[in-house]
């Protein structure tokens, strides 16, 4: 190994191709510096240092954003800058904002630090933005690790409930053994690519692109397929889909609002890229995709929106209708195998979903008490009465998620629909009606309880229930604003739309 | 384009929902009445407008009004939908229906004594929106999300406001419509894909599907979605059992509103979008769709409605029957039946609306839907009594209502497509006078009953007031227009028909019957 | 030095993995669940570095010092929830830790 | 010639209009308004009529796919007949309600009912082609439903209402497959190009004819017009005496180019049958205006059987002529009948009012002296309506018995019994009620009314004595009339002969059976046939039967099949089922790591399977 | 020679991992694990790659590990810890240890890779060089990410493991 080489090996470290992941990092570490730097009376405002530097930064995003963004690697092939990432980019920020938000929410509840919490959540933000961005099997196991590891302190971050730590430690186990899973699958895959005796072996077998090269000239390798379906079922794990979904409701409950916010949303949207990344890479092999997928994306659909149907626990309503999502996301994966209009409806999807989700989210913590775990959908009643900008803001975000027009819920699922008939998914569509049908009735049963019941049982006296929080100016700007965009994308998709379907 | 120096059809998408906005940012309640007047009168003013005026339209592909707004989806990578508003001889009459209920269903909610009537009129403008766009749309997606979005409001209102047991017939409605919604809106899909057009905008899609019609096959898969889809919006029987419960839960507004106007999405779109695209598949499902309207909906319906108590529940019962009617007209697959279909949807909007209006009418004076414990309400409530006469009468189909050319064309369509089915369809009319004569003299006939009597004595029941006479008499004043001018509608109506229905006639329909009766 | 074959290294890791596997499921015990999950990736390091070596790249190796990082990382985090959790609930068995359900 | 008609036309929708918009609560301005458009619409009628030309003309109405309907006069000699008949009697009524109504609290919608009624009579008269009869049919019935339940209040006239529509609507069912049959058949409605060309066929005539069957009252569908007796008398003598009930004859001989002979045998059986099926349940009846509904069912029975009757064959000068005999003996009748009949009923309108609404005979008595108008006006009327030679009655009868007589032998001795019959209960009613002594409190104080009352009382009685001359010296309509049938030499002998004879046995017998008591001589003599034909062969229990046990019991159980297996079973248990599912799927979390462990292990090996291929 | 090893190192490992699962005590198991890792190594040393053996010694037999044995002491669980024999986890048990063996026999019969020549590029792990090489430049972006995991996990360890104040939480 020669220095010349190496030179060129460092110069291609393109550290301003990842200014937006550096910035948080160190305003990850700036957070650190200031809570030692600070007198404790000011540490209060160390979240608002927190947001305010997302914020800036998500607009220096959106700033520097350029449709004609062109394709590009850097650091040697580790990671790859496309539109897409850049979108996504901006997709985990924007859910970095909103979860900072509603954390502030939710730890002025509990008697906890707070800076850790927010430190932890930027570092994990930033390693979602590598992640999504990675075309090298290192990069992405390590961007997913630190992801992950995050995430197990997150969900357990309000150690003094004991529920909070039981999903922490149900998230960690099961994480570390899909992880395992999926690093075996890694293994595999690498050993497999480099073999010198198989036709197509590559040097560099943990480059995807080489992966890709080696897969597409071994369509039919044993150890090659085993590999892809261990992967599958790592990543499968992220998203929560069928049968890797069953974490999903627990860990869901147990961690603090805020946090599952971020699972349900940024944790899977980093995995649904992640998954396109992969079946982009896997594509020689769509005779075992194809068939695993599609069953998949039934199978999470129908459970989800099962499990949802008589579920009381909002927390838990919430997870396993994101399970039903995924199944629809699911469908576009599929579809992006022959339509690549796909892609752009997963996007769309991701997007609608982000917007809707936490309005929902949002509205819960307020609702929520102390006891992050305990919210039930009886909880809700007479919110119409006592708060009808929540009601009104929950209404927009469940019709959403429910895809009900014109909001922006509909138009993904439209989109993915489009895709999915494009692609012959009939089947599939089919089971997506089923779906959306069953899913009206407990979103619905959810609006019903906060804007037809009274809060009061049947003999006058009104239900326990926890205080609900006052809303913030804050807040309430939020909520107003996700609400908005809702409305908004539903309506006109405009520069979201152009972005997501010029291809 | 339009002659005026604005867009009507926006217009009258955009005051009703910018009403409700306003309302919803918490306008004070005197405010929000007063605007709520705005927001009903606009649409209606519209439809009136465009009905008067529709043939001195210059018209763009047979549509007058022609406009597109941008959504971002509509450039060259774009899937091709834009919010594209326009009125053609079929939309017109919908359009003009719209408006017309609309602004009944709103000035009867506006003097309600609802609680907390912000809200209800919020809804109810959101819904009046969501009508004006459903017929005034040219794209499809438009069409079907303005649908959705006067669908919701009536989830929300039949939750609050409903009867007794409106929570579950809150849920029922939700996941009947909502299932039939997904099915036509995979067959929209299907038809947009398939079809292999640029846009979803039915100018297009009837412009490619006219140079290149789609395969056999394919047009009956397609078809089967959107009639079993719109089938179930439109309450086909066996699918039809959330209609009665619904209508019989919802407050007045909603159920005129949804009962005369959203229903007839379904069958709008059948006859705008489904028959000229997919004449094969028209052909293919005609007898399965002619034989379940025929039996279930005029025979099986007719019958269950004889069977009913309630008052609401057989008005439901009857606009279930009636949309089997309509459903026979399109069966027919003709311009004729077609052209009677959508005739028959105006009146049957109209008199069903005033119906619904009329029994919260009744209600609030006997307090109780049981017609068993009705009886002798003439005697107190005489003009009220003729308004309900009427309505009923309009109903059954007498001439001199709309409702009657509605009927007869349909039956003189479909006696060309089966003389059995024309048998069993005017059989229904006796039906149907059997069970509106006898609601009628239970409720206002006779000596009162007993528990009438008692009702009576302690609220002493007064006539039809004017807030509840004038949107009554709007609706009467259109069924008798109509039905002593049917030209108004008729002649635009049968030039969009010739020309939409002339395109793809391959599959052999015929345009009509033989020459003309009068000449 | 003679080398045993790839195809028995892979094997024995493949072994390892299932022996580890079958320990998660097994023991109720989350410290040892917790072990069998790091000889899940400790048998993932061994091919690994099996692959590295006889298809002569050293990614392979390379990326074991990234696992061991994170294994490293991973317990630490992991017993820190497990001690906390002892805390609270006086108990490291799975059985007992079903609170969260339905 | 359109617009004359027009006029006539529109001038009582017109009327209908203001009452029913400004004159709600002045109901003595409705009722001067509307008398004086009735007014109008006869002198205009007499005009057009008399003087003016005959033609046809039509403006469409609404064309849609191909299919045209047009707004369209007809006026020839029929037309203007009938529209003559129309604005007469129509006139006769209104002033006599005039007085007879003078006290109703409803006296608006009254009026404005009578208007809507002669508007949708004149449009039958006037149509030109079968749809837009159809349209003005089904008014006249709605103007019948809107009249007859005048006194709401009672669950009678209600039900009465109601069973007048509904029947009619079953009628109308016949004839509406019918048009539209007729109209994909021929190509047409028009009932001037059906003249000239037609596809022949046996249903359709007499689909259309089932529309007669219901306005006309015929046997099966004859039980509405007794009740439709709860409306008020006027009305009865208008709508349900004199002209709504003819529409069915009208219309008949409207169409009549479209019959064909096996049609017309069907007719004519049903005709005959509804003549004597009605005067015998006559025989029995107390109330006077039930008696004068029996007579007016069995008097229709006579105009249809004498339609069916048909065309007669005669040879004038060696050549054998075919003329349409039936329509012209059916319409001869239908013009006498419309005077006399409506003479009778407005009588007893009469009596009725002096007697305070008491409507049974046998409560009534001595009004000859009381009320000496009504009692001579009424006279003649049911010597017109028995045949008493010269009346007006005498020669349309004759004309229609020398039909049956020339082509039925059967139909013939049918008719002739039945005019026996009429005799015998005409004679009754009229001797019970104005002879011997006041046998009620009402009765006793009985006066005859003001003019309004008697005036067309006056009117009427005249037509009724004259009226059967114009049919046997035909000056005016002699499209009509030219048609009547003459009996000549024996044949005209022995109708002559025969019709004398059913006269004197009949009113003989009445005479000589039924003295002026509180009793009824048969009920007591032979009680075991007075039930026979007071049951009335029980049709109405049979569709009482029908309705209840039959078609609400479908209804019930159609309901139940609906709400238990439809809605109940079907839908609420599929929602159960994946409320199950759901369920079962919401217990999966059972919440242990170890279970939860195992779903990756699964999850490892389906895929697995996927990948070696076993899948 | 050097099959002797491999097999000797194998079945040694295999053993131990296996009493790593089944051993009802956890200090026991704890034991195991060393011992297993220890084994690992002996294989990374029969693979050349010595500084990962090294490494796997030092990070986890040494840290790891001895973190295991101090939290199990610490928290005194041993005495309860037992593998369940009840009848449903038995079952259970037993296919998936069924599952899991037709997994390894159909891995060993299907996932037969054609052996590269053994001395293919030999010593590619041996040098601590090209470590060093390849970290510090290829892959220097994971080495700092994994600077801020390592950083977040000890922030974490401190966050959840530090003892509960008694006015936290009882709200």
């Amino acid at each position: 190994m020669d220095i010349a080489s190496l030179q060129t090996l460092a110069a291609n470290n393109d550290w301003l191709a990842i200014m937006p992941e550096l910035l948080l990092g160190c305003l990850a570490l700036a957070l650190l510096v200031l809570e030692i730097i600070l007198p404790a009376k000011l540490h209060s405002r160390l979240p608002a240092v927190a947001l305010l530097g997302v914020l800036a930064l998500l607009v220096f995003q959106l700033l520097g954003f350029t449709a004609g963004f062109a394709e590009q690697e850097s650091f040697n092939g580790l990671l790859v800058h496309s539109r897409e990432g850049q979108v996504m980019r901006v997709f985990f920020l924007l859910a970095a904002l909103l979860v900072g938000v509603i954390s502030t929410i939710s730890l002025a509840k509990q008697k906890l630090p707070h800076t850790e919490f927010y430190h932890i959540l930027l570092v994990v933000t930033a390693a979602m933005m590598l992640l999504v961005q990675s075309n090298h099997f290192v990069m992405l196991f390590v961007a997913l690790e630190t992801v992950t590891i995050g995430l197990y302190i997150l969900v357990s971050y309000f150690r003094s409930r004991p529920l909070t730590l039981e999903a922490g430690l149900k998230y960690l186990i099961m994480g570390a053994l899909s992880s395992s899973i999926l690093l075996f699958g890694i293994v595999l895959l690498y050993g497999v690519a480099g073999n010198p005796e198989l036709p197509g072996h590559t040097a560099s077998a943990m480059n995807l692109d080489s992966l890709h090269a080696f897969l597409a000239a071994n369509r039919h390798n044993f150890l090659a397929s085993i590999g892809i379906v261990l992967v599958l079922s790592g990543v499968a794990f992220k998203i929560a889909a069928f049968p890797f979904q069953i974490w999903v409701p627990d860990v869901y409950q147990g961690a603090p609002t805020p946090v599952t916010a971020f699972l349900a949303v940024a944790s899977k949207g980093a995995g649904f890229l992640v998954l396109l990344v992969l079946a982009r890479t896997f594509s020689p092999y769509a005779w075992l995709l194809a068939p695993v997928l599609t069953l998949m994306a039934g199978a999470t659909l129908l459970f989800g929106s099962l499990g949802a149907l008589t579920q009381h626990n909002v927390k838990r309503l919430m997870g396993l209708s994101g399970v039903s999502h995924a199944g629809f996301l699911l469908m576009g994966v599929v579809a992006a195998g022959t339509q690549s209009m796909a892609i752009g409806a997963i996007y769309f999807y991701l997007f609608a979903y982000l917007l809707a989700s936490f309005a929902v989210f949002g509205v819960m913590a307020l609702v929520a008490g102390p006891d992050d775990a305990d919210q039930e959908i009886s909880h809700y009643a007479g919110l119409a009465k006592d708060s009808p900008f929540l009601a009104l803001v929950l209404a927009i975000g469940l019709g959403s998620l429910a895809g009900i027009p014109p909001l922006a819920g509909f138009m993904g699922k439209l989109f993915i629909f489009i895709a999915a008939f494009k692609a012959g998914l009939y089947g599939l569509l089919a089971v997506a009606i089923v779906g959306v049908v069953i899913s009206s009735y407990y979103y619905f049963s959810w609006i019903r309880a906060a804007f037809f019941s009274s809060g009061t049982s049947s003999d006058g006296e009104a239900t326990a229930r926890p205080a609900r929080t006052p809303v913030s100016f804050t807040a309430g700007l939020v909520l107003s604003l996700l609400a908005f965009g809702t409305v908004l994308l539903g309506l006109y998709q405009g520069v979201l739309g152009q972005w997501l379907n010029t291809r | 384009m339009s002659n005026l120096p604005f867009d009507p059809l926006l217009l009258a998408i955009a005051i009703p929902l910018a009403v409700a906005v306003a309302i919803a940012c918490g306008l004070p309640k005197r405010w929000s009445i007063r605007l709520a007047y705005v927001g009903f009168a606009a649409p209606a003013l519209m439809a009136l407008h465009a009905w008067f005026y529709f043939a001195g339209q210059t018209q763009v592909h047979g549509y007058a009004y022609l406009t597109n707004y941008s959504t971002g989806l509509d450039g060259i990578h774009g899937l091709g939908i834009s919010l594209k508003l326009g009125l053609n001889g079929i939309s017109l009459p919908l359009f003009v229906l719209a408006g017309l209920v609309g602004l009944a269903a709103g000035l009867y909610a506006i003097q309600s004594t609802a609680e907390r009537l912000k809200i209800y009129l919020m809804l109810l403008l959101v819904m009046q929106a969501g009508l004006m766009g459903v017929f005034a749309s040219v794209d499809v997606v438009f069409f079907y999300l303005f649908h959705e979005l006067a669908l919701i409001p009536t989830f929300i209102m039949i939750g609050i406001w409903g009867g007794r047991d409106r929570s579950y017939a809150a849920m029922k409605v939700t996941i009947y419509l909502t299932a039939g919604a997904m099915l036509s809106l995979i067959g929209l899909i299907a038809l947009y894909v398939k079809s292999g057009a640029p846009s979803f905008d039915l100018i297009t899609l009837r412009q490619i599907i006219a140079a290149r019609p789609l395969g056999e096959t394919v047009q009956n898969n397609i078809f089967a979605l959107l009639m079993f889809g719109f089938g179930i919006l439109v309450s086909l029987w066996p699918l039809h059992t959330w209609a009665p419960l619904g209508y019989g839960q919802a407050p007045s507004s909603a159920a005129m509103l949804h009962a005369g106007v959203l229903k007839k999405f379904g069958l709008y779109g059948l006859i705008q979008i489904a028959l000229p695209l997919l004449p094969h598949g028209a052909a293919h499902w005609s007898h399965t769709l002619a034989a379940l309207a025929a039996v279930g909906n005029v025979l099986i319906v007719g019958f269950i409605t004889l069977a009913q108590r309630d008052l609401k529940q057989v008005i439901g019962y009857s606009s279930v029957m009636h949309m089997g009617y309509a459903f026979l007209g399109i069966a027919c697959y003709s311009v004729l039946g077609a052209g009677g279909v959508v005739l028959l949807m105006v009146a049957h909007g109209l008199s069903v609306a005033l119906l619904f209006l009329l029994a919260t009418s009744i209600f609030h004076r006997t307090h109780t839907f049981e017609l068993t414990e009705m009886g002798g309400l003439a005697q107190k409530t005489p003009v009220l009594a003729a308004f309900f006469v009427a309505a009923t009468f309009a109903s059954i189909g007498l001439p001199g209502f709309a409702n009657f050319w509605g009927e007869l064309t349909i039956f003189v369509a479909l006696w060309q497509y089966s003389h059995c089915l024309t048998v069993i369809a005017i059989s229904g009319v006796v039906i149907s006078a059997v069970y509106g004569l006898r609601a009628a003299a239970k409720v206002f006939f006779g000596p009162p009953t007993e528990a009438f009597a008692r009702v009576a004595a302690q609220h002493p029941p007064s006539d039809l007031n004017w807030r509840e006479k004038v949107p009554a008499l709007i609706l009467l004043a259109a069924l008798l227009f109509i039905g002593f001018w049917p030209k108004s509608l008729s002649t635009s109506l049968d030039a969009t028909l010739h020309a939409v229905y002339a395109a793809p006639t391959s599959a052999g329909p015929t345009a009509g019957g033989p020459a003309v009766s009068g000449k | 030095m003679i080398h045993a074959g790839l195809n028995a290294y892979v094997l024995l890791s493949a072994l390892l993995f299932a022996i580890g596997f079958f320990g998660v499921l097994l023991r109720k015990n989350t410290l040892v669940i917790f072990m069998c999950l790091e000889l899940m990736l400790v048998a993932s390091t061994l091919a690994l570095v099996a692959f590295s070596r006889f298809n002569g790249t050293l990614d392979g190796n390379v990326f074991v010092f990234f696992i061991l990082t994170i294994a490293a990382a991973e317990v630490a985090v992991g017993l820190a929830i497990i001690v906390a959790l002892f805390r609270s609930r006086r108990t490291v068995q799975v059985d007992e830790l079903n609170a969260l359900k339905h | 010639m359109l617009q004359p008609a027009i006029l006539i036309l529109l001038l009582p929708l017109l009327s209908a209009a203001v009452i029913a918009l400004f004159l709600r609560r002045q109901g003595g301005i409705a009722a001067i308004v509307s008398t004086l458009t009735a007014a109008s619409i006869a002198a205009m009628a007499l005009i057009l009529a008399l003087h003016g030309g005959r033609g046809e003309d039509q403006v469409d109405w609404l064309t849609l796919g191909g299919f045209t309907l047009s707004l369209g006069v007809k006026f020839d000699d029929l037309a203007a007949l009938m529209l003559v008949i129309v604005g007469i009697v129509g006139l006769c009524v209104h002033v006599f309600s005039l007085g007879y109504m003078h006290d109703d609290g409803a006296k608006a919608r009254y009026f404005g009912g009578l208007s809507i009624f002669m508007f949708s009579m004149i449009g039958i008269v006037l149509a030109d082609n079968l749809f837009m009869i159809f349209i003005f049919w089904e008014l006249v019935g709605f103007s019948s439903y809107v009249l007859i339940n005048h006194w709401h209040e009672k669950t009678s006239a209600s039900d009465a209402a109601k069973k007048a529509f509904i029947t009619n609507r079953v009628g109308d069912f016949g004839f509406l497959i019918g048009i539209i049959w007729c109209y994909w058949a021929n190509g047409t409605v028009n009932l001037t190009q059906l003249g000239e060309h037609h596809v022949f066929s046996t249903a359709i005539p007499l689909l259309l004819f089932c529309g007669a069957v219901g306005k006309s009252a015929q046997l099966p569908l004859q039980v509405w017009l007794p009740d439709a007796m709860e409306g008020p008398t006027p009305v009865s003598a208008l709508i349900h005496a004199a002209t709504m009930v003819a529409a069915g004859i009208y219309m008949l001989c409207r169409i009549h180019v479209l019959m064909v002979p096996d049609a017309l045998t069907v007719i004519m059986w049903t005709g005959a049958a509804t003549a004597l099926y009605a005067a015998c349940c006559a025989i029995v009846q107390s109330d006077i205006k039930k008696v004068l509904a029996y007579s007016t069912l069995s008097q229709l029975g006579y105009m249809v059987a004498a339609f069916g009757l048909g065309s007669l064959a005669t040879e004038e000068n060696g050549i054998k002529v075919v003329i349409a005999a039936g329509v012209g003996a059916a319409m001869f009748h239908l013009t006498t009948h419309a005077f006399f009949k409506a003479l009778l009923f407005l009588g007893s309108g009469s009596v009725i009012h002096g007697c305070h609404h008491e409507q049974n005979i046998f409560k009534m008595g001595g009004l000859r002296t009381k009320m000496p108008l009504t009692f001579w006006t009424f006279t003649l009327g049911v010597a017109a309506i028995i045949g008493l030679p010269g009346l007006a009655g005498f020669f349309s009868k004759d004309a229609i018995l020398y039909l049956a007589f020339a082509n039925n032998k059967a139909v013939f001795a049918v008719l002739a019994f039945t005019a026996v019959l009429t005799a015998l209960y005409m004679t009754r009613v009229w001797r019970i009620t104005f002879f011997g002594a006041a046998r009620s409190e009402s009765a006793a104080h009985a006066h005859e009314g003001g003019l309004t009352l008697t005036l067309p009382l006056i009117v009427l009685a005249v037509l009724a004595v004259i009226g059967g001359y114009v049919g046997i010296y035909p000056k005016v309509f002699t499209g009509v009339f030219e048609l009547i049938p003459e009996a000549h030499g024996s044949d005209h002998t022995t109708i002559l002969i025969t019709s004398l004879v059913v006269l004197i046995l009949g009113a003989g017998s009445a005479l000589l059976f039924y003295k002026p008591s509180a009793t009824d001589a048969l009920e007591e003599r032979s009680p075991g046939l007075f039930r026979l034909l007071a049951s009335k062969l029980w049709f109405d229990e049979i569709y009482q039967w029908y309705i209840d046990k039959v078609q609400q019991r479908f209804a019930l159980l159609l309901n139940f099949l609906e709400q238990i297996f439809l809605a109940g079973f079907i839908v609420r248990g599929g929602a159960g089922l994946v409320g199950l599912f759901g369920l079962g799927a919401r217990a999966l979390h059972v919440g242990k790591l170890n279970v939860y462990l195992y779903w990756f292990l699964a999850g490892v090996v389906v895929l697995w399977l996927f990948a070696t291929g076993v899948l | 020679m050097g099959s002797f090893l491999f097999d000797f190192f194998a079945i040694f490992t295999v053993i131990c991992a296996v009493g790593t699962v089944v051993n009802k005590n956890a200090v026991n198991a704890a034991m195991c694990f060393l011992l297993c890792l220890v084994g690992v190594a002996g294989l990374f040393v029969q693979l050349d790659a010595y500084l990962l053996a090294f490494l796997l010694l030092l990070v986890y037999a040494g840290a790891v590990v001895a973190l295991f044995l101090f939290i199990i002491m610490l928290l005194d669980v041993q005495g309860k810890s037992a593998v369940s024999f009840r009848r449903l986890s038995t079952a259970a048990a037993v296919i998936a240890a069924g599952l899991l063996a037709v997994g390894l026999c159909s891995f060993a019969i299907h996932g037969h890779l054609d052996a590269p020549n053994p001395n293919y590029a030999s010593g590619v792990g041996a040098a601590l060089k090209p470590y060093a090489y390849q970290l510090f430049t290829l892959y220097l972006l994971p080495v700092q990410i994994m600077g801020f995991l390592l950083l977040i996990a000890m922030l974490g360890v401190i966050v959840l493991s530090k003892k509960i104040d008694p006015a936290e939480g009882a709200k």
